[in-house]
């Protein structure tokens, strides 16, 4: 059977096509949710897209936190329920405190879209088990807030338990402390990353096809998992 | 040290997405009381000597603040003297 | 769902399963109490009309605080500020003609804006005809100028519409929201089409790279379209940066949007059917630059400006991401009868602009529109140029429907009135509704009367004066074949190395990494090559490339030729992607209609432009006229920007600008085709 | 009408680089005597009756601030009694 990858849409998300588009390509079936509707319907995993939720006013993804969905979610999300947040995602899940630390305006205060090299640090997590560790990507980044601060107990940690899930390489392009673009929960489960993988799943329209390994790990993750 | 703050707000008939998204989000926290919110920044400078409030004057309207849309405030405050926070 | 999706066009991006409609985002404002069902609800009118209106105290110097159109009647003599809003002797003579009486402020108002140049057209008219008059044959058109934008038709199913806009004026006064604006503006128009938009363009020109004011007005620029772009969700595929000492006083902001429609989802903008109800849908309505469109766009910045400041518009880019989504869910739903994007002018052109496309009658409730500040006067709320608002022509047994959608997306809907017959009497008999006039009260004052299509089409013409401008000789005397060439070496090395290092031709990423450019997951090309291509069907390859561009120096020396030359650049960029050009909008940036010698200019661009494209075979098929863009009095250079948009059946087969290496050859031949 | 004012500020081991490009501007207008400059939110809730203090806090605790990286203080103002206001 094929695995049901809910996609979440809340008012101002953005990349919700280009990652049902993602899950699509990997070989699964993206399951649309919507903000208002606590219901998962069953799916087997969550993808938070990027964009700019509730237009990001205030703070990025501190509005979307409240959402309905996003409460059944948090719950599933500690009984192991895969999620992954992509930007915009990735902000929320450190708003409502799925993962440490937080994202703030990139140092050079601008948006920032360039084609960005990452090296995927770990390869143990639902979403990163297609890759090997060490692994060099190319994916795009394009964000305004994706500069990743934590204390330094919590930045020590991270990086003790091998939950950097993947950091910039040739240039950080936001200020990221130690280069961070993305991290896992403890149990590995849940994800947020700040590059794009969505983008680049297509040699006609991204800069390599390095994302679908993102999407394809879930498969291979859910295939793995006991029912 | 004493700093000065400058408030700058957008001016009242100038619409305030941020207020009214947070506005907007307030009911879902359970709060229906709230009849507007407004958002705007608060920059505080410190001066290397005694705070000037001319000079911060001058900075808050030539660069803190766009007159065409913002109106700002200027206070002197005692940073000993900074009310409850938190947390 | 679950099902590839096949187009951009026919899917709205963002439906969840519709469960529960109430969104976090933003309850609507209460959405209409008391409907106006079609013939109730005129007793109101009629008390407009009685003696009450003379009975009260004056307020505001008007009795009720209001003028009325029986106050007018009954003080002809009256003397109105008319030049200040302005408008001419002959203009406000015309007005009172039509009206058989003084305009009331709220007319006078409306009257002021839509005869304004921005609005009317009423200088360029005479010339844009040419581009109708001229244009070759197309069977692709299905909408073309004078709609908000053209629309194309480019399969059996599919279309796209695209059309560029100038936000200049706003753009100098305050960059970010001015550009952000900019933006969201040209979305609408083609969000009025009935497409979805998906993809921007910014040609812009700056004054001098070193200039301290450059250094304020391009930063805030690239953050507002960056943001405003970004935000919707719309990846930026192109555009422009030009550095010139002429623009350092009128920066131009231009924008392109483009959209993608199924061709039976075309809209149009026509009040059809009396009976029908109007609806404002999207932000509340504030004091946003009000008068913006009368001073701001028809006013140069000099000495006293400072006064007169106008009060500035500010975007909200999360508003119309939900009013896009809400628009599309409404068309997928067959629900509105007739569409119109707020822009300039506002609540004043989309109601006019609508019943004067039907040929009918309109009646407003002005008082049923939701406010931002409760104090607003009518004039005020007639004239707001507030962002993010839609007004729909909707069938009474459709408004639920409407209303409910707005709600799920949670963008403020209210209906405020009601569409008119041409040749129909009030409902209730009584007097008030005439037919084919927009009729608007508030608070049960008439405060509007007037047949709709007097502000919209019977508008002034002026054939202006034109004289071709006495340093032109002179500038083109100073041939750039006496400029001294580098002869040796070294001198070529120089040379070489100053182009590379002048901001106009230097690398612009570190503008247009502000900018998303991969969202939605279409874009084929972008930045940095000479056309962006967006796929349009993800099945079959279908997609456009579109080029923009504009030279205001060949322009200033040769204004017929350069606007010729503009075409004929955008037509090579698209055409060497691979794509069949097939359309065109223009952005007609020019100083003061009232200089001779720029009508001069102005006239000699749009028939280089008319004419290319009578050359080339493809029309022009909508766009945008910008006036007065000089500082005292100095014009900036004539600056016509084109867009050419073409066909790629297959985006796949797209030529990328880079040389690639052929696979099994050594070394690749280089050639040069053409003169 | 009274109304909670809520400014939320980054912590000050939170590095802010908004404030820091204001301070960095600053000796181009001729200003060198400032020494730092920090930019947070200046939050302003009206509420429809009472402003209530203890439902403001809440709301910054849970929604204007985020505790990670941010404090907030808060204030109750009465409008007609803002400070020196420009222009
Ligand atoms: N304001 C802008 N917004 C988006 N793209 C831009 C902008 N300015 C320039 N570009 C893009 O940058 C690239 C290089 O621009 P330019 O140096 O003007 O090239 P050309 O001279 O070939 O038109 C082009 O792809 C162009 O579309």
């Amino acid at each position: 059977m094929t695995a049901r990858i809910g996609v979440v849409t809340f008012p101002g998300s953005l990349d919700d096509r280009d990652a049902a588009r993602a899950v699509r390509i990997a070989g699964a079936e993206a399951v649309p949710l919507w903000h208002d509707d606590a219901d998962l319907h069953g799916v087997d995993a969550v993808v938070l897209p990027g964009g700019f939720s509730y237009g990001d006013y205030l703070r990025c993804g501190a509005i979307a936190r409240f959402a309905p969905v996003m409460e059944t979610i948090a719950a599933g999300a500690r009984d192991g329920l895969p999620v992954l947040g992509i930007c915009n995602g990735f902000q929320i899940l450190c708003e409502a405190h799925l993962l440490p630390g937080a994202l703030t305006r990139n140092q050079h205060l601008h948006f920032r879209n360039r084609d960005q090299w990452l090296r995927v640090e770990s390869a143990g997590t639902a979403w990163t088990n297609a890759f090997q560790a060490g692994q060099e990507v190319l994916v795009p980044v394009k964000n305004g807030e994706g500069c990743y601060v934590a204390d330094e107990r919590t930045l020590d940690e991270l990086e003790a338990t091998g939950r950097v899930v993947a950091r910039y390489l040739h240039g950080n392009p936001n200020g990221s402390l130690r280069d961070i673009a993305g991290i896992t929960n403890e149990a590995g489960n849940v994800v947020g990353l700040m590059p794009h993988p969505e983008h680049a799943v297509e040699a006609l329209t991204g800069p390599s096809l390095d994302g679908l390994g993102f999407f394809t790990s879930i498969l291979k993750h859910l295939a793995g998992a006991p029912a | 040290m004493p700093r000065v703050v400058v408030d700058v707000m957008l001016k009242p008939e100038i619409l305030d997405p941020q207020g009214q998204a947070v506005a907007n989000a307030l009911p879902r926290l359970g709060v229906t009381d709230v009849s507007s919110v407004r958002i705007g920044r608060r920059i505080e400078i410190e001066f290397a000597g005694q705070p000037d409030l001319d000079r911060a004057r001058e900075i808050a309207d030539k660069l803190l603040a766009n007159p065409v849309i913002e109106d700002f405030s200027i206070t002197v405050v005692d940073a000993a003297d900074v009310q409850e926070s938190h947390p | 769902m679950g099902q590839p999706e096949p187009t951009l066009a026919d899917q709205p991006s963002a439906t969840g399963p519709a469960v529960d409609p109430a969104g976090l985002a933003a309850r609507p404002a209460s959405p209409v109490p008391g409907q106006p069902g079609p013939g109730q609800n005129t007793s109101d009118t009629a008390r407009a009309g009685s003696a009450s209106d003379a009975a009260e105290l004056p307020v505001n110097g008007y009795p009720n605080g209001v003028d009325t159109v029986p106050h007018a009647t009954a003080t002809a003599g009256d003397l109105q500020p008319y030049a200040e809003l302005g408008l001419r002797d002959d203009e406000y003579d015309r007005i009172r003609q039509i009206l058989g009486r003084r305009p009331t402020q709220s007319e006078l108002a409306m009257y002021s804006i839509m005869w304004s140049e921005h609005c009317s057209y009423k200088s360029s008219k005479v010339h844009l005809r040419q581009f109708s008059e001229k244009a070759p044959p197309s069977d692709r058109m299905l909408a073309g100028i004078g709609e908000n934008a053209g629309v194309i038709q480019i399969s059996d199913r599919l279309a796209v519409t695209f059309k560029v806009e100038s936000h200049n004026h706003p753009s100098f006064v305050e960059p970010h929201q001015g550009a952000a604006t900019g933006v969201g503006g040209i979305v609408r128009d083609i969000l009025a089409m009935g497409a979805r938009p998906v993809a921007v363009m910014d040609p812009l020109r700056f004054g001098a790279a070193d200039h301290p004011d450059t250094a304020r007005v391009l930063p805030g620029v690239v953050a507002g379209i960056g943001t405003y772009g970004n935000s919707l969700g719309l990846p930026n595929i192109g555009g422009e940066v030009v550095f010139d000492p002429c623009y350092q006083g009128n920066p131009l902001v231009n924008a392109l949007c483009l959209g993608v429609l199924p061709v039976d989802r075309l809209q149009n903008k026509a009040a059809a059917g009396p009976g029908n109800i109007v609806v404002l849908m999207g932000a509340k309505t504030g004091r946003d630059g009000i008068g913006g469109v009368s001073v701001l766009a028809s006013a140069t910045f000099d000495e006293g400006s400072e006064q007169r400041r106008p009060s500035v518009q500010v975007g909200d880019p999360f508003m119309e991401k939900l009013l896009i989504e809400a628009c599309l869910e409404l068309y997928d739903a067959g629900l509105v009868v007739g569409i119109q994007d707020l822009g300039g002018a506002g609540l004043t052109c989309a109601l006019t602009e609508t019943a004067a496309a039907a040929g009918t009658g309109m009646r407003v409730w002005l008082e049923r529109v939701v406010l931002r500040e409760a104090s607003m006067q009518p004039h005020e709320i007639l004239a707001s140029e507030s962002q993010e608002r839609m007004l729909l022509i909707v069938a009474p047994e459709k408004l639920e429907a409407v209303l409910k959608i707005a709600e799920k997306w949670g963008v403020p809907a209210s209906a405020i009135g009601e569409v008119t017959g041409a040749a129909q009497p009030a409902a209730d008999g009584q007097a008030g509704a005439e037919p084919g006039r927009l009729l608007v009260t508030w608070q049960g004052h008439t405060v509007v009367d007037v047949p709709p299509g007097s502000l919209v089409d019977d508008g002034p013409v002026y054939a202006r004066p034109m004289r071709e401008p006495a340093d032109l000789i002179l500038l083109q005397a100073d041939r750039a074949e006496t400029l001294p060439r580098p002869s040796t070496p070294e001198a070529l090395r120089e040379t070489l190395l100053r182009m590379i290092g002048s901001p106009n031709l230097c690398d612009k990423s570190w503008i247009t990494e502000q900018y998303d450019r991969y969202v939605l997951g279409n874009t084929v090309l972008a930045q940095p090559e000479d056309a962006g291509i967006i796929r349009i069907d993800e099945q079959s390859g279908l997609g456009v490339a579109i080029s923009v561009d504009g030279n205001g120096r060949y322009a200033r020396l040769d204004p017929y030729n350069g606007a010729k030359l503009a075409l004929a650049e955008a037509y090579r960029n698209v055409a060497v992607t691979g794509a069949k050009p097939v359309a065109v909008t223009d952005c007609l940036n020019f100083g003061s209609p009232e200089d001779p010698g720029v009508m001069w200019q102005f006239a000699e661009a749009v028939r280089g432009l008319a004419d290319g494209c009578a050359e080339l075979g493809i029309p022009v098929t909508g766009g945008n006229v910008s006036f007065y863009n000089q500082t005292g009095a100095a014009a900036i250079h004539p600056t016509p920007v084109v867009g050419v948009l073409g066909v790629l059946d297959d985006v796949a087969q797209r030529v990328p600008m880079g040389f690639a290496r052929t696979t099994g050859a050594d070394h690749d031949l280089i050639f040069v085709l053409g003169e």
